[in-house]
């Protein structure tokens, strides 16, 4: 990056923040449910960026654990305990369980691992609709409290939506330390090349299944995050559509780039809201408008920027290869 | 001539898992509203309504409320599917504006929410009916139950399970199964196995439509006991034969004996192409009764409209779009006329019909 | 001089094909072993069963006398070994200096220290060092997949290096590789071979190459061992001749 | 015991039907490496374009006739230049994420130029039953299974015996090669996607009668096909028969055995441990060599 | 020596934005075996990817028997006679052994005996033979190579591209390979090959072509390269020699 550029980031990202916290103060109940709405599936689009943009490991369950989230959280918050409290146990929960299902990525990769991660979303989702015991079948959980943070009630939008977004600036950072760290490029390793990693001593389990933990656990913060929100959860929301549905926010964000997630999450989220005015057609617009992305840019909207910033770097490369020196020419 | 227009908002499953039912719904609105307004609108103001999806999500179905309630519309209708009513209602209630739904769960009107009206009967009212049936006439001392794992046939299950239990007729099988199963060979085949008095099937229309043809090819001869969802019109048109013989308790049918019902069915045929399933119905009642609780109150007034319609009965002589004479109770639920209802030859035959409770 | 390496009877086979066919060998603390055979005959299925990366049929691998039959290769990595591979082998879409650090990282600190010290683990100098050694500065921040055939060649080697390893197996890191790089690489080798007291493993198919850098030559046929000595020797073996070398 | 037969009987009917189906996605997966979420929605599609061509008149032979082309158009011409050309180059995932997209557009378009209702579709098998061994099997069933059988025998022998075929698998593995030997590789691309848009519009003729014509029903059947798919063998076409039929039948037994509400588990939890103990599939090839 | 049967004038192009071949200029005449060596990263391979059709050119032309190719469609150039044999690793790896060999046979014009020819290649590798039934991913890396080669006999072509065929196969499998180059040159084909392998290239190549930073450096009589020193200080690893010798 050449020297003007760092601080025109810093400069945009600010603006950025501050109008995420200033420019919703006048939105009504419905704008800031969405932007709250909003906000919850980047975290669990982060986490999946995690685990598939970065490690390479696809996973067809993150809605699976958004689901876990929701129903910890709905489950406790209902029995008086804390949202805090049920973060918490949220995110160890679906760490423990994404853990486990780490474990096939192990042997298997690829579309075998998309298939062992659906099946595991089906398994959540009957377990959600079944055990009605805990988590009231099919009836779901209702009168889910929203938190008192330092002492506010946050059942007005507002309040929450700064509690969700509060939680996504955590979320964000945490992950864009994850990723610049040696961590980060131990993942990206597992992407690109898991023979190679072995062998340079890349412990590829241990990173495999952390990657699936901890995007997992992303997901399960998500859901903790989601249940206060809509105060009423049943298992419907969290069946493979979702799953399939983060997909589509990695990807079309751009799977692999920080950005991504948020991206692609505005526009699982917001767009087909921004369609509304089409009525019927709404959805139809909405697929059509994703497949024209993917035709523009296959690598998602980030891929564009990515693709012009490589331009620029190969120009600059193409020159230096320009003004060399033949080495015949310095013998002569 | 006309003042300002009277806005009502209807949010429903319009994709996803419940799309049929709440394409049906709005149909009914659309085709109710489009009437209304031909003949001079309410107290001389046209209707407008708005739809919105909720995709059969409660998350989006709460969005999509907020967003209607946002805009301060002088009635909420819909949604259909219990989860999403339960998230919308109290904010609905919050923001005092009535909401006139078409779940059908039987707990929706017993929390006690001021503001929410069904447009049938809750299953609260209808399983005992349809036990009583199956106990009484059918004289059923055993009873397989087959229902579908969602929130409609969950919601029946229970009910129904129950009431059996107290009449005294065993369950003896209890059947979960899947929207959009397809294969019900399993299912029946354990229904032969239990050997029961009667069959209790509580499925989708397609859902039904399959399992009859299974039952017929497994040669089930119990007799089949239903709900509209078993003998509707559609149900009839998918089963062929096998629907014969099928018997079912239905709130509102398109094929009721009343003449206003059949000419209702008409008119929706003619506009969509398709006869409706009670859903269509219950749209269209949605807002005949918009209509009549306003005329009432002589205005239109969002506040009073809900404590109007409590205990107000709408007799089809003064209200034709009412179809058949009702009356709501205080807890928002229905009473009316029902119908006890068998497939003979591929038509629907009334065989009984059961009064207002009241 | 100890063994560093012990291969006693590895056996490797799929399904009917004996690959690797009853191997046993020495290699010796501070040794430049060349390994040569015609192609088929089970070199890199041998490197991939000492390192781990194939599961042998039978056989044993012991490093300094302690049995690492069955270690994971990450794990064998970590106690020095390290390696090149045949086919090219990257990271296509990390840059090459991202390429280096990386393959230097998990010598560093633990796994938690790693998460929270330094992003580039304190490599960067190191890795710069490579880069201008095996001429590859111009194309340091490019993606390595863009890189031509040779210089990916020498970037896995490059990677090989970048942990400190005592026991490198390279198997056939001249391929494609410019002459006059090549009498780099090898001095290279020679000089990590006096200073730091590495062993190396070298699987060649360039006789030049094999015959001047290395201290002893092992000679494979059809999954076992034909022949081992001095490079003179084996040059000279009829069998070897016969076999390989052809004339 | 009878009850037995009866299920292995239904369970290998429905599984004949998740075996049609299942074909077109290792078809997909052999000659071009791309998987097709919407692969269940262009099997409902067919039967809406035949219903559409009876509504405006046409004959329901012709309508057959006018379907099939239609799909052949639709959802191989131009599915295949509109996205699979621009996405291919990119791996798996942006071209999967795009047929997720595609079939909610597709569902949707259904819905809202069609109906959101079920229709009943004519069957050109006749709808009787014949009795083997006492119990009655559908005539439909047997049309189904075999049409399958035959697919997947005739794609097996040109995938794997003719020379057409090898280009086709070779143009899939290594488009850029295959180009370089001559392998007319737009063309193979395009062939595949022909074969797979006259598979799903056959399958739909056949399919349709049993599952109705409903903008929805394709959600369930992509479903079933695909773990038919996976459990079978993805890289192999005959897989679809093996794991179409075996999860016909465990998902019948597991209902009547297992539970009816757990159901859908039991067929999940045979995936899993298929895939992690015989990850190619019961009759899929090994994964090739890495090292 | 007769006239040029390929020629290649003034080629700029690269990936993307980045310029690698900066007017590449040389011509290869007929029947000859022509040898191109560089540094790593001189662009060589680049050049046969733009010969080939397989990289869009920003300037430049070639010429191939007195006809225009450049930028034709790699069925075009296969038709016109000319082959490629790229670097690295070029097979179908799911496919059998034998039926990646009869792929090499799709361009095939219909004259040719393809069942014979797929026989005379696989008597030239009796590994590829003993392993036809196996899937090509199996092969080892040198038999891969073999592999390729095998394939690319099936045809008859005017020109053949090869790119570093000696990678990855034992001395004797070079020898073998070279004899097959010498063979078909004999035969009136021409050879432009690339090689790192420089010594034993020059010595059966009839030129040799240096290239450096995406242009010619000089072209040549293989001999006079092979003999000059400053070139075998450069890139023919000199000191290497003396060790060796
Ligand atoms: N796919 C690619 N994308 C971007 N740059 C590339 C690509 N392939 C090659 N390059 C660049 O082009 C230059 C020339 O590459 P090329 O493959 O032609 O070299 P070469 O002369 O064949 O070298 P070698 O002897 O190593 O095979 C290299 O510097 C490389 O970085
Ligand atoms: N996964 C496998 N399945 C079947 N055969 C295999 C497999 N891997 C290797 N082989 C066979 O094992 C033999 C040895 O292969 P290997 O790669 O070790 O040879 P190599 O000595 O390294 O040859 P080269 O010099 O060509 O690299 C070969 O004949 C190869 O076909
Ligand atoms: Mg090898
Ligand atoms: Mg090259």
């Amino acid at each position: 990056m050449s020297g003007f550029a760092k601080p025109l980031k810093i400069a945009l990202g600010l603006a950025v923040i501050a109008a995420l916290i200033i420019v919703p103060m006048n939105f009504n109940r419905y704008g800031l449910f969405i932007l709250s709405q909003w906000a919850v599936m980047s975290i669990a689009a982060m986490g999946l960026n995690l685990t598939l943009g970065y490690a390479g490991q696809v996973s067809l369950a993150q809605g699976a654990f958004v689901g876990i989230g929701a129903y910890a959280a709905a489950i406790m918050t209902t029995h008086g305990w804390p949202l805090p409290a049920a973060i918490l146990v949220a995110i160890v929960l679906s760490f423990a369980i994404g853990w486990v299902l780490g474990y096939p990525a192990l042997r298997v990769q690829h579309h075998y691992l998309a298939f062992v991660t659906l099946a595991f979303s089906t398994l959540a989702f009957l377990l959600f609709r079944n055990e009605s015991w805990l988590t009231g079948g099919i009836y779901g959980i209702s009168n889910i409290p929203r938190p008192h943070i330092f002492g506010i009630a946050t059942n007005k939008p507002l309040p929450f939506y700064y509690v969700c977004l509060g939680s996504l600036a955590i979320v964000s950072l945490a992950v864009w330390w994850l990723i610049r760290s040696p961590w980060g490029r131990a993942f990206m390793a597992l992407r690109e090349n898991p023979l190679r990693a072995q062998s340079l001593g890349i412990d590829t389990r241990r990173y495999t299944l952390m990657a699936f933990a901890i995007g997992s656990a992303l997901g399960g913060v998500a859901g903790a995050l989601y249940a206060p929100l809509t105060q009423y959860i049943d298992p419907v929301p969290f069946n493979l559509s979702l799953s399939l549905d983060l997909l589509l926010m990695v990807i079309v964000g751009g799977a692999g780039f920080y950005f991504g997630p948020f991206l692609g999450a505005m526009i699982a989220v917001l767009l087909p809201e921004w369609l509304r005015f089409a009525e019927g057609y709404y959805l139809m617009l909405y697929a059509v408008a994703v497949m024209l992305l993917l035709i523009w840019s296959p690598t998602g909207i980030l891929g564009i920027l990515d693709r012009y910033l490589a331009e620029r770097r190969t120009k600059a490369a193409s020159a230096l290869r320009a003004v060399a020196k033949s080495r015949l020419e310095t013998v002569q | 001539a006309f003042g300002q227009a009277i806005k009502l908002a209807n949010v429903a499953e319009l994709s996803g898992g419940g799309a049929t039912v709440g394409t049906n719904w709005k149909n009914g609105i659309d085709l109710a509203i489009e009437e209304i307004n031909a003949k001079g609108g309410v107290l001389g103001r046209k209707l407008e309504v708005s739809h919105a999806d909720s995709q059969s999500n409660p998350g989006v179905a709460r969005a999509q409320v907020q967003k209607a309630l946002d805009a301060e519309p002088y009635v909420l209708l819909g949604p259909g599917y219990s989860g999403s009513v339960k998230v919308t209602a109290p904010l609905a209630a919050e923001a005092g504006i009535a909401q006139i739904m078409g779940g059908e769960a039987a707990e929706l009107t017993q929390a006690g929410n001021k503001f929410l009206f069904r447009t049938s009967f809750g299953q609260q009212s209808s399983m005992p009916k349809v036990a009583k049936y199956i106990h009484d006439e059918m004289k059923a001392k055993t009873v397989a139950v087959v229902w579908v794992n969602n929130d409609f046939g969950r919601g029946g299950r229970d009910v129904i399970v129950k009431e059996l239990d107290r009449l005294g007729s065993k369950v003896v099988a209890d059947l979960s199964t899947e929207a959009g199963q397809a294969d019900f060979a399993a299912d029946v085949g354990k229904i032969k196995a239990a050997n029961p008095d009667a069959v209790f099937v509580y499925l989708n229309e397609e859902e039904s439509a399959r399992i009859l043809k299974e039952l017929k090819r497994q040669g089930v001869t119990a007799p089949l006991m239903g709900e509209t969802t078993l003998i509707g019109q559609k149900v009839i048109e998918l089963a062929g034969d096998a629907a014969n013989g099928a018997r079912g308790h239905v709130g509102l049918t398109t094929d009721a004996p009343v003449d206003l019902v059949k000419a209702f069915r008409e008119k929706f045929s003619k506009k969509y192409n398709y006869v409706p399933d009670h859903n269509g119905l219950k749209g269209y009642l949605a807002v005949y009764m918009v209509k009549a609780t306003t005329e009432k109150m002589g205005k239109v007034d969002p506040k009073k409209f809900a404590d109007t319609l409590h205990g107000l009965t709408i007799k089809a002589a003064d209200e034709p779009g009412i179809l058949m004479d009702v009356t709501f109770s205080d807890t928002g639920d229905i009473d009316r006329q029902s119908f006890l209802v068998e497939v003979v030859e591929g038509k629907q035959v009334v065989k009984q019909v059961l009064p207002k409770v009241k | 001089m100890s063994a560093v390496l012990e291969v006693t009877d590895i056996k490797k086979s799929f399904g009917g094909i004996h690959a690797v066919n009853g191997v046993s060998f020495d290699v010796r603390e501070g040794e430049i072993l060349g390994l040569i055979g015609p192609n088929g005959c089970g070199k890199s299925t041998l490197f991939n069963c000492i390192l781990g990366q194939l599961t042998p049929t039978g056989g044993e691998v012991k490093l300094d006398g302690q049995v690492v039959t069955g270690l994971r290769p990450s794990e064998l990595n970590k106690l020095g070994v390290s390696r090149t591979f045949q086919l090219l082998q990257v990271f296509p879409k990390l840059s090459v200096r991202e390429n280096l650090i990386l393959a230097g990282q998990e010598h560093q600190g633990n796994m938690a220290s790693r998460l929270v010290g330094r992003s580039d683990a304190g490599l960067t100098e190191a890795a710069n060092q490579m880069i201008g050694f095996f001429k590859l500065d111009h194309l340091a921040d490019e993606p390595a997949g863009g890189l031509s055939y040779g210089q990916q060649k020498l970037l896995d080697a490059a990677m090989a290096f970048m942990g400190g390893p005592r026991l490198v197996l390279l198997d056939e890191p001249a391929g494609g590789v410019n002459p006059s790089m090549l009498a780099d690489l090898k001095e290279r080798l020679v000089a990590i071979n006096r200073e730091k007291n590495a062993t190396f493993v070298v699987i060649e198919h360039n006789m030049e190459f094999v015959m001047s850098l290395c201290s002893r030559v092992m000679v494979m046929a059809e999954g076992k061992v034909l022949a081992m000595g001095r490079p003179d020797e084996v040059r000279k073996n009829p069998a070897v001749i016969e076999a390989y070398l052809g004339h | 015991m009878s009850n037995l037969f009866d299920l292995l009987v239904a369970g290998l009917a429905t599984g004949a039907i998740y075996a049609l189906v299942a074909v077109g996605f290792t078809l997909l997966w052999q000659t071009s490496q791309t998987i097709n979420f919407a692969q269940g929605e262009f099997v409902m599609l067919p039967a809406f374009l035949m219903l559409a061509a009876m509504q405006v008149g046409a004959p329901f032979w012709l309508a057959i006739i006018l379907g099939i082309l239609l799909s052949m158009i639709l959802l191989g011409l131009a599915f295949k230049l509109l996205l699979v050309d621009p996405m291919m180059r990119h791996g798996v995932l942006p071209l999967a994420i795009a047929t997720m997209a595609l079939a909610i557009g597709i569902k949707e378009a259904v819905k809202q130029f069609f109906s959101a209702e079920a229709s009943p579709f004519p069957s050109i098998v006749p709808t009787g039953e014949v009795a083997i061994l006492g119990h009655a099997v559908s005539l439909q069933s047997i049309g189904v299974l075999v049409v399958a059988i035959l697919a997947v025998l005739g794609l097996t022998t040109l995938l794997n015996r003719t020379s057409l075929g090898h280009q086709m698998q070779a143009a899939a593995q290594n488009p850029t090669v295959a180009r370089i030997i001559g392998v007319p590789v737009e063309r193979m691309i395009l062939l595949t996607f022909l074969i797979n848009a006259f598979l799903v519009a056959l399958a739909s003729l056949l399919i349709t009668p049993i599952y109705l014509a409903k903008f929805s029903s394709g959600e369930v059947l992509g479903q079933a096909a695909f773990i038919a798919a996976i459990v079978g063998g993805f890289n192999q076409v005959r897989g679809a028969i093996a794991g179409g039929l075996l999860i016909g039948v465990l998902d019948n037994l597991a209902a009547a055995y297992v539970s009816t509400q757990y159901r859908a588990a039991v067929p999940m939890m045979f995936l899993i441990a298929v895939i992690l103990f015989r990850p190619q599939g019961l009759l899929g090839r090994a994964e090739e060599r890495t090292v | 020596m007769s006239d040029p049967i390929l020629s290649v004038h003034n080629l700029v192009g690269g990936y993307g934005k980045m310029t690698i071949l900066n007017g590449t200029t040389f011509a290869v005449p007929s029947a000859t075996i022509t040898t191109i060596i560089g540094p790593n990263g001189a662009g060589k391979s680049t050049v046969f990817k733009a010969i080939f059709g397989l990289l869009k050119l920003r300037e430049g032309k070639i010429s191939f028997a007195g006809r225009d190719v450049t930028n034709l469609s790699q069925r075009a150039l296969l038709n016109a006679g000319i082959c490629y044999v790229p670097q690295g690793r070029n097979i179908f790896p799911e496919l059998s052994v034998r039926h990646n060999i009869e792929l090499g046979g799709v361009a095939a014009d219909k004259g040719l005996d393809l069942p014979k020819r797929i026989e005379a290649a696989l008597d030239l590798f009796p590994a590829l033979r003993r392993k036809s039934a196996q899937q090509a991913s199996t092969l080892s890396g040198g038999e891969q190579k073999q592999l390729e080669i095998a394939r690319s006999l099936l045809l008859e072509p005017k020109l053949v591209l090869v790119d570093e065929p000696s990678i990855g196969l034992s001395p004797l499998m070079v020898q073998q390979t070279f004899d097959i180059l010498k063979s078909l040159r004999d035969r009136g084909v021409t050879i432009l090959m690339i090689e790192q392998n420089a010594r034993s290239a020059l010595e059966i190549s009839d030129i040799g072509i240096v290239l450096e930073l995406g242009q010619t450096r000089m072209v040549d009589d293989a001999r006079r390269i092979l003999n000059d020193p400053r070139i075998g200080q450069l890139f023919l690893g000199g000191a290497m020699e003396e060790s060796a010798a």
